[in-house]
């Protein structure tokens, strides 16, 4: 194990692992806001929406993600989509696990007892009300933790963009190991900034639920 | 509104699902203050057919008027939604299962829907959860949750809930089934004092005995007709038909063996 | 410059060849992933502390890597220590382990969650503990976590791309075989793209199918 | 893109600066230093092209995988990133080059019973990288090839013994061995063409191209291409 | 066995959660086909005493006997899980909310544990399961799954698979108050078959009506002690106690109103 080496790179590994916290929190906001949008339209009234949420889900969780970066990044350009790598990282990263959350916030949202919605809707509360007062309030609590398991598949698949020339954390290492031909001193690096991340995104999540279970 | 519109109209209704045919032409009108009883076999259409009175299931035909509006009116979506949760804010509902919000205290329960709805102020929304809340004995517990609530205590708050948006007419389906016995008795109690405060209502129930002591008529139901219909007195005592007479006689040995 | 599919039909039998390893790797990992989510979650729960422990430990590096990491580990680490593993078996593992820790948390959560009187009625009849998990509490806890077992190996799909790095074949290694030798980057992944998606349709007819068949068994 | 009615040339021009896109994992062409700067022959190069042509330099890393698609999506305007010239390739992108040639090398570990080009048959397992020449090559001569992301991965397998010869550039993985203190053994009876290294623009560039191909030529004519060969790889490459 | 040894003999059983005691000091003996009754308020600790009888709920004191094998008997763990799992196969429970596998179908539940400890065949635990199911006319419903099933017909199910591990008595804890009122009937024919067959029977119940017509001896529990005990003649006409008085009074109000 070449500990000299470590100490000496570490420094741009921790930089590395910045851009990696910097996609992963983006790509999450973006993926919330799609699952959201994506959950609404696959519980919406109308076929059409329906339809679309469905396609969405279906096409976005049915193919690789390196391969839908691909085809934004490189494909993105000839439809006019003109992006640098990091938005085209973080754009195609969050459609792609918004895809995945669509189903977790569908999923906590139909797990809310039927009788609650019955009972709101018998009060007068309109379909909106009910929603926003009575099942959205429930079915957050029941997604925090999936959706910590979609933010942790995320954070992991930050890895990916490096295929489309972000230097995050995986690239960097990668990086190291072509120049230094240390691929497990490189990983070991590289693995233990992962750990540290996940975890603390793990404790949010477990705090984030924790507070939600006591209101 | 003149005298002779009935208060509550159910006129012909019909509802099926698929080819199965579940409430086959039922007529009925209620009177301001009356208390009806609705009993009948599991599966006969009793819960379809309270449910359809707030068109929480709606018709397949036939129509619902309260005091001379109708409530399963056809509408375009948006003008009836509208309608709907206007209508809906007359008629109180009470479940089997309570249906409480668990993420809302009982003076969250109380209060969301007057206060959305009604634009009630906080003070004015409160004093409202404070009384009603009282009228149910449960005026001691305005800051529990549910889930610290007994089953009991529970339908108790979700009766002051519906009675908080001053409804014209309260539903029950079952109100006392989920409960354990020695609980059953509080929530009877809290409708008998509903019944001498004369509000209208509509009960669906499985006991004898408190259908006979509160109620001015008792419509027994079967596969989705009602087969008989009458003051509690004949319909518990001298029924005329048979299949009322059976359902009665396998009905009380199932409660006292 | 537009798109040419007509370099495709050549390499189509290497990319069709290429999903075939595809799914052969999905679905032994994902055989893997299924079993060894039981067993994991089943030590999790019940294993005394000495096994439990350093099983969490395991679970958490499984939990908190990228599976390119476990994958690279697994294949060009073992071998460092004696354990020469032939690519495809070191991608099952990785990919299948990887799922497994996966399926554990759904499992655990969902052992926790079967009715309490299920133990009560099973002891009830004189079964063991042991007998009372392995034929009352497991197959309901597993089977209540069908539908996100099922999500999760759709995404193990997805991830046997990574699969590539270690120098199996499968599909996504199979295009950019093919892209290397065109330099036709979009035509391929296209391609490529739509054989996952068959194959990822097909996993969701079949998840249906168990989905349904289980809903009598509730 | 409309590159046949404007040369990116004057785009470039106006702009004042070109970016080279290279993986950064291939040493000494190009690879990232202890001080995490992407150093070597191949950025080398590209700057002192771009200087003459009175532009600055914008390095790009990117996995080789998606190279050329985003060289072809206009991710950047060139690849400095040891490219080898091929007919298909050429079909894709123009070449400015070759700016240094080597060989194709097999080797074995020291103590291999594979001695001789000859002696590789169906049984011997054969280690390339996924997407170069040399794979493909290794494939026509109905090797039993096995396709590894990079070099290092390479080395490793070689170590291991998964394979028992590796197919790659003759520099690249000498200079490799010298660092990583392998003892591994070339193949003596190899008998392979020069392979070109070039540069690899958008098809459609006559300008650019000419202008690229110039500051090379004069590079090469004035001694800097050699001082600069000697840095990073240690003789003339050319 | 020798004659004087009681069938079935709990001594001086205690048990407590923390500083809250239970069960005080409950003493009960049980002969061969005798069947009795336990009612009392919710809370009283009934449920507590019946999962003590098999060790679900183990004892903090005292000692269950079951023809003169001790039941909670101090043992080295993995022998106590040898012992208990064989002496629980001697004891049939039914509970309240059925507790059928839901995966299995009628016939698997049935069959799970005779397969597992006895080792029959498939063949004979078959036939087992077909004579069961026809002792509670479910034969015709073998291979049902549970949720095709209502609540009577699950809780006849239940029944059926506590008996083919051949009971030598059978514990039942309110087998029917999670049935509705029409299903009750179904279930209470059961019990009074196995009564018919003399089944000793230790039957925690709401129903006053259906423990009169069915058992021998009736206990009243209260707060953890048995206040008063008899035949069922005496306990429900002529009740000692205040404290029984009271509760049969209330318990009558609530189910007939
Ligand atoms: N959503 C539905 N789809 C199909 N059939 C339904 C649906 N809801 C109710 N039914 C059927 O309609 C019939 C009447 O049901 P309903 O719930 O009104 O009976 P009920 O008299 O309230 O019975 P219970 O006393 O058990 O509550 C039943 O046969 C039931 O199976
Ligand atoms: N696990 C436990 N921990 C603490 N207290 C418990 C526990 N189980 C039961 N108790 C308490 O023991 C007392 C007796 O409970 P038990 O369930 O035996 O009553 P019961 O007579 O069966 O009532 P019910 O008619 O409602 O079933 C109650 O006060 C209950 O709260
Ligand atoms: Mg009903
Ligand atoms: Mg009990």
């Amino acid at each position: 194990m070449d500990t000299d080496l470590m100490l000496k790179v570490y420094p741009f590994f921790l930089k590395a692992a910045w851009v990696t916290i910097e996609l992963s929190l983006l790509t999450t906001i973006l993926g919330l806001a799609c699952g959201a949008l994506g959950a609404a339209a696959r519980l919406s009234r109308l076929a059409f929406f329906r339809f679309l949420g469905t396609a969405y889900v279906s096409l976005f969780r049915g193919t690789p993600a390196l391969i839908q970066l691909f085809l934004l990044y490189f494909g993105g350009p000839q439809i006019g989509i003109q992006l640098d790598a990091f938005q085209a990282g973080v754009i195609g990263l969050g459609i792609n696990i918004g895809a995945y959350m669509t189903e977790t916030i569908r999923g906590a949202i139909i797990a809310v007892d039927k009788g609650q919605t019955e009972a709101a809707r018998t009060l007068g509360m309109s379909r909106f009300q009910t929603m926003a007062r009575v099942i959205l309030p429930q079915a957050a609590r029941l997604m925090i933790r999936p959706l910590g398991v979609n933010i942790n598949a995320l954070i992991k698949g930050t890895a990916l963009v490096a295929a489309i020339s972000v230097v995050e954390l995986t690239y960097t290492a990668q990086r190291y190991i072509g120049s230094t031909y240390k691929p497990f001193e490189m990983f070991m690096l590289s693995g233990a900034l992962y750990m540290v991340i996940i975890y603390v995104a793990g404790r949010a999540i477990a705090w984030a639920d924790r507070k939600a279970r006591i209101a | 509104m003149n005298d002779k519109t009935p208060f509550l109209d159910i006129r012909h209704a019909r509802k099926s699902y698929g080819s199965l045919e579940v409430i086959k032409d039922i007529s009925l009108t209620v009177d301001r203050g009356e208390i009806v009883a609705i009993i009948g076999p599991s599966g006969s259409g009793k819960s379809t057919f309270l449910r359809a009175i707030n068109d929480l299931d709606p018709l397949t035909g036939g129509e619902v008027w309260l005091e001379g509006t109708q409530v399963n009116k056809k509408l375009p979506h948006r003008q009836y939604e509208k309608h709907i949760n206007q209508v809906r804010q007359d008629i109180g509902m009470v479940f089997q299962h309570f249906n409480l919000f668990p993420h809302l205290s009982v003076r969250g329960n109380i209060t969301l829907a007057p206060k959305m709805l009604k634009g009630l102020s906080d003070a004015d929304a409160n004093k409202l959860a404070e009384e009603q809340l009282d009228r149910v004995g449960m005026l001691d517990r305005i800051d529990f949750m549910p889930s610290q609530l007994s089953g009991g205590q529970k339908q108790r708050v979700a009766i002051a809930r519906a009675l908080a948006m001053k409804p014209k007419v309260m539903l029950f389906d079952e109100a006392t089934s989920a409960l354990d016995p020695e609980l059953v008795e509080e929530v009877n109690q809290v409708m008998k004092k509903l019944a001498s405060e004369h509000m209208t209502m509509i009960i669906v129930t499985h006991e004898m005995g408190f259908a006979e002591s509160v109620c001015d008529r008792v419509l027994f139901m079967d596969q989705g007709v009602v087969v008989e219909e009458g003051p509690p007195s004949v319909i518990f005592r001298n029924p005329e038909s048979e299949r009322t007479r059976n359902f009665l006689r396998k009905h009380l040995e199932g409660v006292r063996s | 410059m537009g798109l040419d599919f007509s370099v495709v039909p050549k390499f189509m039998d290497v990319i069709l060849l290429g999903g075939l390893w595809t799914v052969a790797i999905t679905v032994c990992a994902a055989l893997l992933s299924f079993f060894g989510g039981i067993f994991f979650a089943v030590v999790a729960l019940y294993a005394p502390a000495v096994i439990r422990l350093p099983m969490r430990a395991f679970e958490w590096v499984f939990m908190g890597t990228p599976l390119l990491l476990q994958l690279f580990l697994i294949y060009f680490g073992l071998v460092q220590v004696g354990i020469d593993l032939p690519a495809f078996v070191a991608g099952v593992i990785g990919l299948g382990l990887h799922f497994a820790v996966y399926n554990s948390e759904l499992i655990q959560t969902a052992i926790v969650a079967v009715d309490k009187g299920q133990m009560e009625a099973a002891r009830t009849l004189g079964l063991s503990r042991g007998q009372a998990l392995r034929k009352v509490v497991v197959p309901q806890a597993v089977r209540d976590v069908i539908p996100p077992i099922g999500n999760n190996m759709i995404a193990l799909l997805k991830d046997s791309a990574l699969v590539s790095v270690i120098g199996v074949s499968e599909l996504t290694l199979s295009a950019q075989l093919a892209i290397g030798r065109t330099y036709r980057p979009f035509e391929f992944y296209l391609v490529a793209a739509v054989v996952y998606y068959i194959i990822n349709l097909g996993m969701e007819y079949v998840l249906r199918k168990i989905e349904r068949r289980i809903a009598l068994a509730r | 893109t409309g590159a046949a009615s404007a040369d990116e040339l004057e785009a470039l021009k106006e702009k004042g600066s070109m970016r080279i896109a290279m993986s950064g994992a291939y040493p000494p062409f190009n690879f990232v230093n202890e001080q995490n700067e992407v150093v070597g022959f191949d950025p080398a190069i590209g700057t002192e092209i771009a200087k003459r042509m009175g532009l600055e330099t914008e390095i790009v890393t990117t996995a080789w995988d998606g190279i050329i698609g985003g060289l072809l999506a206009n991710k950047y305007d060139a690849i400095v990133g040891s490219m080898s010239i091929t007919e298909e390739r050429a079909k894709v992108v123009d070449f400015v080059g070759p700016y240094y040639t080597t060989k194709r090398a097999i080797f074995t570990k020291p103590d291999s019973k594979i001695t001789s080009v000859k002696q590789i048959d169906g049984d011997v397992k054969v280690g390339v990288t996924l997407g170069e020449t040399h794979e493909e090559w290794a494939r026509e001569q109905g090797y039993n090839v096995r396709t590894y992301k990079g070099l290092p991965e390479l080395l490793l397998e070689l170590k291991n013994g998964r394979v028992d010869v590796i197919v790659n550039d003759s520099i690249a993985a000498i200079l490799a061995m010298k660092k990583n203190g392998d003892d591994f053994r070339m193949l003596p009876d190899l008998e392979t063409d020069q392979i070109g290294a070039g540069i690899a623009i958008r098809q459609g560039n006559p300008e650019l191209k000419a202008a690229m191909q110039k500051a090379l030529d004069s590079m090469m004519e004035d001694g800097t291409y050699l001082e600069i060969a000697n840095k990073w790889v240690g003789g003339d490459i050319r």
